[in-house]
């Protein structure tokens, strides 16, 4: 039997609340870092989005595995990836996850089931697939997560991964952040259908929508969807409605979006709700939250300034881990 | 006791089987390989004998299921895709070359990705431009894939079990036309490991340096050769990533003579990184420049008139090697 | 505004007749060319498809594109290839319509609309989106049709299609032809929707099921979908529900078929169905339609006749056509 | 009065534009060109002067605006599709060398596809292994493409409009790091045929062959090479199907050395055919095997540490050609 999801006690919602404001932390010293002209390349920031990564992340368990995009810092960050780690290796250094090798679209880390960022729109989907299949070959209870973009749900992976997982009946949830734009194209320009969860209907394959700014929301849906997954009751797709706070990628301003869009969805950013939650939780107070922003703060500053002091990769790294 | 023979396309089984048997983690996937047996009837049978969890029907979807491949890959098993026709892997590309080859290298090792995409190759048959290519090509940029190919049905067994064995992406192709050739077949042979080329005929004259249905024909080419004189040394390259230069380079400095055959255009093909490489190393060893031959540069025309002419052959083959030698 | 679909006249559906009975007597005489070793590589036939390929030829105009699968000698016939070079091209003879350089999977006729046969399974759809949006921008009523099969719809090429073309709405038309199988596997191994025609939704698209085997009920929903393109109501997913009678291709029998799904089907043999709407209709008799299949019967087999007569193709051949 | 000077993003502008004011056949498609300009700006503008029946945005489909590209073609429009990094013409490689690449040939020339394939590629600015490539060799064995590519800001400009000029399908490769670089241009100047290699400096001792942004690294070893007395030709090869081959053989009788440079793996790369066709003409005039310098056989690794180590660049260059000349 399924057991009802429950929501977060307040100690688990503030552990949530910690776990969010870190991102938002690092995200935006990450933007500071590159404006110090730390960062080469693109970064892919989610500020605004840290209620998905969050609240997916409390519903698993350490076995199971996820798998995500170029965007994908606050999914490595909320299943235990050490800011350390992540910020050297956005900073191309050896001590980074992937030893500086993968760069800012690659964080992974496979102890932790952080399976790999894809930074092609939508391969990342059919290999979400393969990890739910195994686990179904070996009669595990593990899930497999995948989380993409509104934008991606216009690609071929993305169809033939959720037809492919419905046929297995694999236990594999698609879980689409739609944040309105894919680049600097709002999603109404780019598909003619309001909510990407109606395409499981293709597949007969059901399907949710959730707030994805409100943490607690998604940590409901989440613990249904990953029961039914570990069950056999098969696939899920799940649409998080949410918002990019930010341009799509380093450089970009964001400019495009509409003024009153950005104020609106400013006011239902994710930090507030999970405040305001706590504190009509009635156990929580403003104090408590103030030492929660502090001490992730200290911790975040800690972090960037150990990586910004750590060695470049040695040389004899470019042609390793090409083969066994 | 003479050596039991056996088609390619028996060998392949066998070596599928055989992986199937031994190592629990071997699945297979692709369009009808299951209970069809495949559409050229490699996988017949295995469906039966080891199950549909081992054995897996897929939708045509080849993004989903190589994609799905790779997953699996990644956790431990060793999933071996069959693409049913080699051109049918552009819709899926990206998978092999971007995902399946760069993962382990992303990771800094963290993870790596054995597995197999066993590909139909060849032309020959009469399937036309968009079914009768090799493609070793789209594979030979790729740091992080290997590049096999076999051309008898000893090598077909051999060299599918160490593709399978091997801890990396391995793409297999295979050659239509070779599927009902029969030849020799020792399954307990000691193992054929990945990156080694094998010297299938001695001579002294002449080097010719082949792969696939191209090594048939150079041998038949040998033979006509043999009766007018020439005595040709004929090499099998048989991985085209990594490429045993080694072999060729020790051949050549006895013949003095090379001529590469391949399936391919030689505008994109492999025989052109093959004659650099052994010019590089073998410079003063050459007495005349390196010859190639491939597929002239058109799409494989289907009429039966015209595509046996757009690859090369034992004739033109044993033609070419008498006006390099200057007979 | 949209005139109704009407239903063919007699003399019009007699003439539908003959084109099945055309298109039915040239598949079974490839088949038969086949077996006296005339025939080189592959060849995919249409037998009891005929119904789909002569309803939609007849709702179009000379202008429209059709694009269409390795399964397409119905498809050529219907819109007026000539058999005798179609017989010459799968023989691989000079006089072929891509003078042999093609062959049973590439019947192309551009003259006619006949803009290709795709035999990567879905290449053709992006295609047919093209031809479409080519002549929107032109501001003509041309349209484009494409046909594929229930396995396409689970390939990638199948969703970016349908999506593309909804957001341009352009005038395309997209065709399943539900045959029930994929090569050797029955559609329900390999989706888990019973009906391809909901896949509409996830584009906001319109569909349409059609009995595929009535040649009068294709034509009448031809009509209305092709006028909905061509006065900008843009695209349409149309199911037409039919049966390969045959196997896949040359070689197969079809075993894995259930015998009583195979004679059920027989039973709905669309020429069958097209012969007792005629004799219903009163004003044709049996021995019209006898007229009409001895004169087809006459046509092909001369029409094959010349084309085993033809030249092979010039060795120069090889290499025309690569450049310009 | 002295050239006016744009860098290699603004003649590429430049030669969109004029294309879709003279012809009105010529259409763009892609990611984010039309509202925002193209994610590295290269279509900035176009939009607001040519209109969006001219300048067409599109989902993230590449099969599907590929495909659409072919279709628009096969009716007489001449679109020009960008592929905003060159890897990602992986989910979509299909459409180009299968369906664009031989449609002309299926129909025995019936139709035609006149369309360009503009792939940016290059490493050097932190992208890392999926968003690094050149990917010249995806498409060299592909007869039915041509593969152009630009080193100028003056060839970016001329090419791309040769390659729209093109009846048939052209895959044109930028590189990245280049957009930001000035040069001079003449856009009234004679066009650029596709085909033909240019001779970008003279010299006597050494021959080599470069493209994209490899051609300005050799200019620069070619100058500092020049302090030390050795005197470099530099070829840049422009197109490498069809390859201009007899422009290097003209060069290396009368350098009688060759070293070959690009940006991509060695195993899979133009430099092997190259090398392989002017020994087969020019063995006599050789005094050294031809060498060749490439990417390191690995992806591109994202640190900056690393990346620039993983490419030749001018100081590699010099290094090899002052071993390879003895000095
Ligand atoms: C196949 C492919 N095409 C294009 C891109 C370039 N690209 C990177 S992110 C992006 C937008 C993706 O939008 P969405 O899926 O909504 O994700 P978001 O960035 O909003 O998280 C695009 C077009 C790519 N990486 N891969
Ligand atoms: C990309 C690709 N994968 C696989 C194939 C092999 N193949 C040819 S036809 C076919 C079955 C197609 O089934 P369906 O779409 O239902 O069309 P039907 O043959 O029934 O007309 C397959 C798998 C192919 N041609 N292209
Ligand atoms: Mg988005
Ligand atoms: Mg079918």
């Amino acid at each position: 039997m399924t057991p009802a999801a429950l929501p977060a006690e307040p100690a688990q919602l503030l552990e949530m609340y910690r776990s969010m404001v870190q991102i938002r932390t690092f995200e935006d010293t990450v933007q500071k870092l590159y404006e110090k002209a730390l960062v080469h390349g693109s970064t892919h920031l989610c500020q605004g989005q840290e209620a998905v990564a969050v609240g997916w992340a409390a519903a698993l368990t350490p076995d199971d595995y996820t798998s995500y995009t170029y965007r994908g810092h606050g999914h490595a960050l909320a299943r235990g990836m050490s800011p350390e780690a992540a910020f050297a290796e956005i900073l191309g250094r050896s001590t980074g996850v992937n030893r500086g090798k993968g760069g800012s679209m690659h964080l992974t880390d496979a102890r932790l089931g952080l399976m790999g960022c894809f930074a092609i729109v939508g391969s990342g989907l059919p290999v979400a697939v393969g990890l739910g299949r195994g686990a179904q070959l070996r009669r595990e209870t593990r899930v497999s997560v995948t989380f993409f973009g509104d934008g991606a749900s216009n690609i071929g992976a993305f169809h033939e991964s959720l037809n492919l997982a419905a046929i297995w009946k694999a236990p594999v949830i698609f879980v689409c952040e739609n944040n309105l734009y894919g680049e600097y194209s709002r999603i109404n320009l780019t598909t003619t259908v309001d909510d990407i969860a109606v395409r499981a209907t293709a597949y007969a394959m059901p399907s949710q929508i959730v707030d994805g700014n409100d943490v607690q929301a998604v940590y409901q849906a989440a613990q249904t969807v990953v029961e039914r997954a570990r069950t056999g009751g098969g696939p899920t797709l799940v649409e998080c409605k949410t918002y990019r706070q930010r341009g799509h990628s380093r450089s970009d301003a964001g400019a495009y979006r509409p003024p009153e869009e950005v104020t609106s969805w400013l006011a239902r950013d994710p930090l507030i709700i999970t405040r305001r939650q706590l504190l009509d939780s009635g156990s929580v107070t403003s104090a408590d939250i103030a030492a929660v922003d502090d001490s992730v703060a200290t911790a975040i500053a800690n972090a960037a300034a150990a990586a910004e002091q750590a060695p470049w990769p040695d040389l004899a790294e470019i042609t390793r881990d090409v083969h066994a | 006791m003479p050596d039991a023979t056996v088609t390619y396309r028996e060998a392949l089984n066998h070596a599928l089987a055989d992986a199937l048997a031994e190592d629990p983690a071997v699945v297979l996937l692709g369009e009808d390989i299951a209970a069809a047996g495949g559409s050229f009837k490699v996988t017949d049978g295995l469906l039966a004998r080891f199950g549909p969890d081992r054995v897996m029907d897929t939708p045509i979807s080849e993004t989903g299921f190589l994609g799905a491949a790779v997953g699996l890959a990644l956790i431990g098993f060793r999933p071996v895709v069959e693409i049913m026709f080699a051109e049918f892997a552009g819709v899926a590309f990206d998978q092999i070359v971007t995902t399946a080859a760069k993962h382990r290298y992303l990771s800094a090792g963290q993870m790596h990705v054995p597995m197999v995409v066993r590909v139909v190759g060849g032309s020959g048959l009469g399937f036309g431009a968009q079914h009768s290519q090799t493609t070793e090509s789209w594979y030979t940029a790729t740091p992080g894939l290997k590049v096999v190919t076999a051309a008898s049905p000893q090598d077909a067994y051999h060299l599918l079990r160490s593709a399978i064995a091997d801890p990396d992406p391995v793409v297999f192709i295979e050659h239509k036309r070779l599927y009902v050739r029969r030849g020799p077949f020792q399954p307990t042979a000691a193992p054929v490991p990945i990156g080694r080329a094998a010297v299938v005929r001695s001579g002294a004259d002449l080097t010719i340096v082949a792969s696939l249905a191209m090594v048939a024909e150079s041998l038949a080419a040998a033979e006509s050769l043999a009766a007018a004189g020439i005595d040709v040394e004929v090499i099998d390259i048989r991985t085209l990533v990594p490429m045993d230069v080694d072999t060729v380079v020790a051949s050549v400095s006895r013949t003095a003579r090379l001529l590469v055959v391949e399936e391919q255009p030689l505008s994109g093909g492999w025989s052109g990184h093959l004659v650099a490489e052994v010019v590089s190393r073998a410079f003063e060893s050459l007495e005349l420049p390196p010859a190639r031959m491939g597929v002239v540069e058109a799409p494989i025309p289907f009429s039966h008139a015209l595509e046996a002419k757009a690859v090369p052959s034992a004739e033109t083959i044993a033609a070419r090697a008498t006006t390099l030698l200057g007979r």
